[in-house]
């Protein structure tokens, strides 16, 4: 039987799935998406038991979980003892008790850099994201939440406090991100553009960004400057209606592994922090990661906005308002 | 001035053929880069980016998909497209004006409306996203294109030519298959041709009606946003070589049926 | 059409199915596939994207919001200047092909034109990207020869969105246009300098005029898929601005709101309406 | 007298609101050369569309060998047809063109190539039996379309203009074979044309229409010699017509007013009416006063040497309105200018009903 | 005598390895009507794009109005034409057709208008100013390039095909209109056709070309009765041609042995040397023994109708290999199957050098 797995694009690197399928004989069909929303709607067009697994923001498992897709997961069979204490978030993935998500990977969205191009004292500050030194240079991470977040941060507010009122001030603080960019990207392109010079600096950047690249071009960097910086972490649901539930822990469970969490982490599309602490890295990767900066990272970091269906509308318009903004 | 005429010309030419070919060539060139960014400096030759597309299962599936895809819904459109196109021709239909309008009119209509409109109406009538769907879609795209093709080709010459054979006591179906489609044959293949070349290229009906199986573009497109690499170009380039040995091919054998 | 009665065949009483066999399928699979998600859209464009419910807010919604009509503006512009840069450009050049280039080496000459042509649509995009990108080749050209200190900004902008394009239309339209060009019999510009006209007269009063029907067709083959189309500008544009193609598949990406999509694919058909009604006498199909 | 071949009753047709043919009554003798002659639009190829099964006629019947065929579909008539634009089939060799009908019948391969070799012969073609249509002249595909009409051995040929695409030489040449052929496989052979030296060349039986009716029908001398109509009278070869009124009539002769001046005639004609008088170019005589009807003087306004004769126009002296239309020998040394008396035989004076 | 109007000098064209003109000379007089008239793939068309300034022959020269036009442009040519397909612009009405000429020439709007009316009354289409070419029949649109071609002046007019679209019965009329206009205008006309009858109808001066050669030339009435070679016999109009050998020359006669018995000709010709006898069918005479000639007997194969004439095929019962075309009275009463006495005026007997 095949495994259907609804993901972000790092988990569609062969080298993170051929261990998989090879072992269990299985083939791992996977269809990428992009927001929350967008994956949502991929199964509400599906039939049932079409799905198995899915990858989710670690802050929106709760949405899943309201609508009645997801299977709460066995936590004895799975290594939550060795996952970051602070990225278990279990105000997300914990709904009535049952855990329904387990974070895999994480990291920030915060300044990536050329730190050849750029002072990196001013990237210890989001004031220089507006600034005109930076006009030009600048290019902004297309996902609205995490970017909206560092808005937030910008302007003393917290993420997990954003309300409606709030929209004004983000909106100003946006726009004038938007004046200093080049472009807006998704991931792709805005790696792009920082690693082939088009860019020196990237709103919403992070070792996701530079740590991929850092063989290419060991100039790229990322800081956590003094406001703090948006954690993302993606956790990995099970689908109640799934007609393969062993095999989809299986899928889980070998993620979670020490092997899966290092090719995930060290994955072609992103790289990212694994989520457990045994991933077996080498020292290389754990460098070009900061894993051992992790701690002092995570003290300063803050969740996604999580807003409601209501203020998610408003603040995707509030993007569409920026892109559109010359 | 006639000389003048013939230099600017000529330079004209060349920077179109320039502008032409420009994107084409870097795509080719670095699609042999050795490091991992596909622009200046070069830093090849190496074959490692081929490497790594022959061996992607996805990407090589999809390459399957695409000519399964292609293939069939261009021979589903070019039957359907010849059918109509020989009924209107060779019969006097009520209201024959407004119902060639209908089959033409998706021709009018952006690929992603087109697709849209099957994305709503499939969900609506919960019709899994699968290639098949996304088959369909490239049949809407190409019927039009097939029946315009093969209707305009059938003159009045035709008509008597089916009419002797009729006359000397040819059923319909032989005239139909022993008959109508031969005479029609390079209007058939013209059609089937350009079916094919469309669906081949067609990305934004796949990438919304099809789930994981997919065709080529979708695929391609995942691989752009998973990271620029040259592997991208490797892809690219060899598309473009399976295309051109495929429309050498179409030349010669067109030009060998002229001949004879 | 003169003969064209001709086709009014007596078939027995028994062949007077044949004809709606005939036609029955094409028609039936164009009313299943095309109408009819037509009208499954127009309904999903009437409900609210949570919950369901008739409501006009989806339509209101791009009419009330500036960043949303902009889009439409922005698509526009966009796809007027690419028609008519497109047209401007591959005029001259099918023209040198059709009447400078000799005989013998016309399809080859043509071929070799249209031969990106069969590269993938998606690669092309990408690979334009590469030529116009900072580090790109023209930027290192330019610099590299002194043209200019600092590289220039191409990738990332409308001009990129519109150069993508103009590539593949130019393309297409030189196809067109030397296809028209080569239909005009050659009695039409024996007659024109024989009564008087020198090379431009020939061109403007008579070649042009000619042609005009097929520029006609070809403009409005551009504008359509140019106008509907979503991986140029999402690839090259830079999301600077928001085309209306990138605004349909923003709502369903994003969040999957199909009724909004759907709406906004309407608005889209409509602006492609007007545009077909205006060259509609040029876009007939005849039988030859 | 035998049953005739094919029998037309009382056919009209109608195209919409267009009433092309009227009334049509036409019988056809087995193994005749019946020509249908007539202007652009009068009716010919719907007739033979009629025949051939093509076209249903709005009213009447058909009748072939005494059997109603009126809505008997093409394939099962004794009739096949030759198209003006030939219709050969353009994938295939002659040979398989000529086989075509055979095999729809069921003849085996190689009676079929033994058939088709044999009909191919008869036209003349027995060396292309392999060669594809395209490598052939006009001529020469006319004669394929002509061999594959008769491989299946119909009792009725029906040909639509089927030299209208040839040059003249090839033309008088094709008439020549067409001729012989029908002579040799003594097949009904109807043949539409609205050329009137064709008609006259071929015909055995002559059938000229006009706006979807009859207008005269007969042997080629007697419809040339005697036309009923002044239609047919211009339509099949020239005539120069004389409009007058009967001003007496006495034995068998009468008198008629013609701007040219009175002129006899040898018919009993209603004193007071109106009629034509037509007269062949053959039967004008120029200067002198060779013929027993004078016809007052007239202008020579052209001449054009046509190799064989002389072809004159000239206007009446008394009505400048009136041209006369003489063919005069080769050796006449009339010029333009010149002032004649013109004159022409009673006995060829053919007398029309207006 | 006057200069000639156009002269070709010794003018040679070859297409890549194809020569298609050999060596052509020929002289043009002003206000003459001059046929070109030729089988297919004669090199008409060429000679006539070679006036018209559309090609540039390989060798030799063209002088029009005594000026050397050799490689002078189209524009620039007192030339103008007519083009077998019209070459109307579809998207002009037919005044600015007409018009364009002078709109070239800088003509101001109303002068213009005025000058295409005139132009189109004078072809008798002053009707027509207003409408499309496609709104036009055939013979209307041949007018308007008429018209168009005639209203700037030229002191040449060149028309290649101009009737060959047009059916036998338009063709006729148009050739009266057309020999009618240019005796109006006084515009030299050159005019290529394959038609015979055509050439007749129209031309002052016949030139008659086969393989890119000038096999005759001269007034059509000499080219008809005196053709300079067997090519020419045979094309323009029929002959029958008996192939002989010179026995024996006394005086300024000849003995020509032929497969029809010894013929006496006027000629002193070489003895022993292989001569062809054309004889046009109006001279040929069956039945008694009225002519100077006698060609022995002949069978009636086949006689024909044609109007004012009838045509006989006849063979020899001397050699069935020759066959004798007569053109006979139409009250002649051969009958098919009839065996004849063959003869002609030895005066008749046109001797071609073989
Ligand atoms: N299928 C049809 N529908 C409508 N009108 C028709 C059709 N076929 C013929 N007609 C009209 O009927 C009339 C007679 O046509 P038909 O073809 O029989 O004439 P014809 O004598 O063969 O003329 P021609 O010499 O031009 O071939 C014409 O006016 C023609 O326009
Ligand atoms: N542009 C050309 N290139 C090569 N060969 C040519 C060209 N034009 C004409 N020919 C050849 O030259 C020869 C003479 O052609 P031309 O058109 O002068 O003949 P024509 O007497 O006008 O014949 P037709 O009566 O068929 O019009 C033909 O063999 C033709 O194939
Ligand atoms: N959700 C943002 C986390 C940063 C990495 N982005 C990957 C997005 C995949 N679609
Ligand atoms: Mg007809
Ligand atoms: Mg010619």
């Amino acid at each position: 039987a095949d495994l259907n797995a609804l993901i972000w694009c790092d988990h569609s690197d062969p080298a993170l799935l051929q261990p998989f399928e090879e072992a269990n004989n299985v083939k791992v069909n996977v269809k990428e998406f992009e927001g929350t929303g967008a994956g949502l709607a991929i199964v509400e067009q599906s039939q049932p038991g079409d799905w198995d697994v899915m990858v989710i923001d670690s802050i929106d498992v709760p949405r899943g979980v309201e609508k009645g897709l997801f299977e709460p997961l066995p936590e004895d069979k799975l290594p939550f003892a060795d996952l970051f204490p602070q990225v278990k978030m279990d105000g997300s993935t914990v709904v009535g008790g049952k855990r329904y998500g387990i974070t895999e990977k994480f990291g920030y969205n915060t300044i990536g850099f050329n730190k050849t191009k750029v002072d990196p004292a001013d990237m210890q500050s989001l004031a220089s994201l507006t600034s005109d030194k930076y006009k030009g240079k600048v290019a902004i991470y297309d996902y609205y939440l995490p970017v909206i977040g560092m808005a937030a941060l910008a302007i003393g507010k917290k993420t997990a406090d954003l309300t409606e009122a709030d929209l004004p001030a983000l909106k100003d603080e946006l726009l004038k991100m938007k004046a200093n960019a080049k472009l807006v990207g998704e991931v792709t392109a805005s790696q792009t553009a920082l690693a082939t010079g088009e860019v020196d600096i990237l709103v919403g950047g992070g070792e996701w960004v530079t740590a991929g690249l850092a063989k290419e071009n060991p100039a790229l960097d990322f800081s956590i400057p003094k406001e703090g910086a948006v954690l993302w972490s993606q956790s990995l649901a099970m689908f109640k209606a799934s007609k393969n539930k062993d095999l989809a822990l299986k899928f889980i469970q070998y993620i979670m592994s020490p092997e899966g969490q290092a090719r995930l982490a060290t994955s072609s599309c992103y790289w990212g922090m694994p989520a457990n602490t045994k991933a077996a890295l080498t020292d290389d990767q754990k460098k070009v990661l900061r894993f051992d900066e992790q701690p002092g990272f995570l003290a300063r970091a803050q969740a996604y906005p999580a807003p409601n269906a209501d203020l998610d509308k408003k603040m995707q318009d509030m993007w569409t308002e920026m892109l559109q903004a010359k | 001035m006639r000389q003048l005429v013939r230099v600017v010309s000529w330079l004209y030419a060349l920077a179109v053929y320039g502008f032409i070919f420009l994107p084409v060539v870097v795509l080719v060139l670095f699609s042999l880069q050795a490091t991992s960014f596909p622009i200046p400096p070069f830093t090849g030759p190496s074959l490692r980016w081929y490497d790594a597309v022959l061996s992607d299962v996805r990407l090589t599936s999809a390459l399957v998909n695409s000519l399964l895809v292609a293939s069939i819904s261009s021979a589903a459109a070019v039957t359907l497209g010849f059918l109509s196109a020989w009924g209107f021709a060779r019969f006097v239909l009520p209201g024959s004006g407004l119902l060639r309008g209908l089959i033409t009119l998706p021709l009018t209509v952006s690929y992603l409306i087109i697709g849209m409109g099957l994305l709503v109406l499939f969900n609506w009538a919960g019709v899994p996203k699968s290639l098949l769907a996304a088959g369909i879609g490239h049949v809407v795209i190409n019927l039009p294109l097939c029946f315009a093709i093969i209707y305009s080709q059938m003159g009045d010459h035709q008509i008597n030519i089916e009419r002797a054979a009729r006359d000397l006591g040819a059923p319909e179906w032989k005239v139909l298959l022993l008959i109508t489609v031969p005479v029609m044959a390079p209007a058939i293949f013209a059609g089937f041709f350009l079916s094919m070349t469309f669906s081949w290229d067609e990305f934004v009906i796949s990438f919304l009606l099809t789930r994981f199986d997919t065709t080529l573009p979708v695929e391609i497109w995942n691989l752009l946003r998973s990271g620029l690499n040259p592997k991208t170009n490797a892809v690219g380039s060899l598309v473009f070589a399976v295309s051109i040995v495929l429309v050498v091919l179409f030349e010669l054998t067109l030009l060998r049926r002229r001949k004879t | 059409m003169s003969s064209n009665g001709n086709s009014g065949n007596a078939l027995p009483r028994a062949g007077r199915a044949l004809p709606w066999a005939l036609v029955t399928p094409a028609l039936g699979w164009t009313l299943l596939f095309f109408v009819l998600p037509f009208i499954a859209m127009g309904f999903s464009s009437l409900t609210a994207h949570e919950g369901g419910g008739f409501t006009l807010s989806n339509y209101s919604q791009f009419f009330t919001n500036p960043s949303y009509w902009q889009a439409m503006v922005n698509s526009l512009q966009v796809t007027a200047i690419v028609t008519l840069l497109s047209v401007l450009l591959a005029y001259p050049f099918a023209w040198i092909l059709a009447e400078q280039v000799p005989e013998r080496w016309q399809r080859l000459a043509l071929m070799l034109a249209v031969l990106p042509f069969w590269t993938s649509y998606v690669v092309r995009s990408y690979s334009w990207l590469l030529v116009l990108a900072q580090n790109g080749v023209i930027n290192r050209a330019l610099t590299g020869s002194g043209l200019v200190a600092e590289p220039l900004q191409l990738a990332n902008t409308r001009l990129a969105t519109v150069t993508g394009f103009v590539h593949f239309f130019v393309m297409l339209l030189t196809l067109t246009i030397f296809a028209n060009l080569k239909q005009l019999s050659p009695s039409y510009r024996k007659a024109a300098a024989d009564l008087g006209a020198g090379p431009v007269r020939t061109f403007l009063h008579v070649i042009l005029p000619l042609t005009l029907p097929g520029i006609m067709v070809g403009a409005f083959l551009t504008f359509v898929l140019c106008i509907g189309d979503y991986i140029t500008p999402q690839i090259l544009g830079g999301n600077n601005e928001l085309l209306m193609p990138q605004l349909v598949m923003m709502q369903i990406g994003r969040r999957g709101d199909f009724p909004l999509a759907s709406a906004l694919s309407i608005i889209l058909m409509a602006v492609v309406t007007v545009a077909y009604l205006a060259c509609a006498r040029w876009l007939k199909i005849e039988r030859a | 007298m035998t049953a005739p071949l094919v029998d037309i009753r009382a056919v009209s047709h109608r195209f919409g609101q267009l009433a092309v043919l009227k009334n049509v009554s036409l019988r056809i003798e087995p193994g005749s050369y019946t020509i249908l002659l007539g202007p652009s639009g009068s009716g010919k190829t719907t007739l033979l569309s009629i025949l051939g099964g093509f076209v249903t006629p709005s009213e009447g019947k058909v009748f072939i060998r005494g059997e109603d065929c009126t809505t008997v579909a093409p394939a099962r008539r004794p009739t096949t047809t030759v198209f003006q634009d030939y219709a050969l089939f353009p994938h295939m060799s002659v040979g398989g063109n000529v086989g075509f009908g055979l095999r729809m019948q069921g003849v085996d391969g190689a009676t079929r190539a033994a058939k088709a070799r044999e009909a191919l012969a008869l036209v003349g073609l027995a060396s292309a039996f392999d060669k594809k249509p395209h490598q052939l002249s006009g001529g020469q595909r006319q004669r394929v379309a002509l061999a594959r009409a008769l491989v299946i051995e119909p009792a009725v040929l029906l040909l639509d203009e089927p030299l209208g695409a040839l040059d003249l030489k090839l033309r008088r040449q094709m008439q020549d074979e067409l001729k012989a052929i029908q002579k040799r496989v003594g097949t009904a052979f109807i043949h539409v044309t609205h050329d009137q030296e064709e008609a006259m060349a071929l015909a055995d039986h002559c059938v000229v229409m006009n706006d979807g009716r009859i207008e005269d029908e007969g042997p080629p001398e007697r419809v040339y010699a005697r036309p009923a109509t002044r239609f047919s009278a211009t339509f099949m070869g020239e005539s120069t017509i004389l409009a007058g009124r009967v001003a007496e009539t006495r034995d068998r002769t009468s008198t008629v007013t013609t701007p040219a001046g009175p002129v006899l005639v040898r018919s009993a004609l209603p004193v007071g009416s109106a009629v034509a008088l037509a007269i062949r170019p053959e039967h004008l005589m120029l200067g002198g006063t060779a013929g027993t009807a004078s016809l007052g003087m007239a202008k020579v306004s052209d001449v054009v040497f046509q190799g064989s004769f002389k072809r004159v126009l000239a206007v009446s002296v008394e009505d400048p309105s009136l041209q006369f239309i003489a063919k005069l020998p080769a050796s006449a040394t009339v010029q333009p200018g010149d002032t004649l008396a013109v004159s022409c035989d009673t006995d060829q004076i053919i007398v029309l009903a207006d």
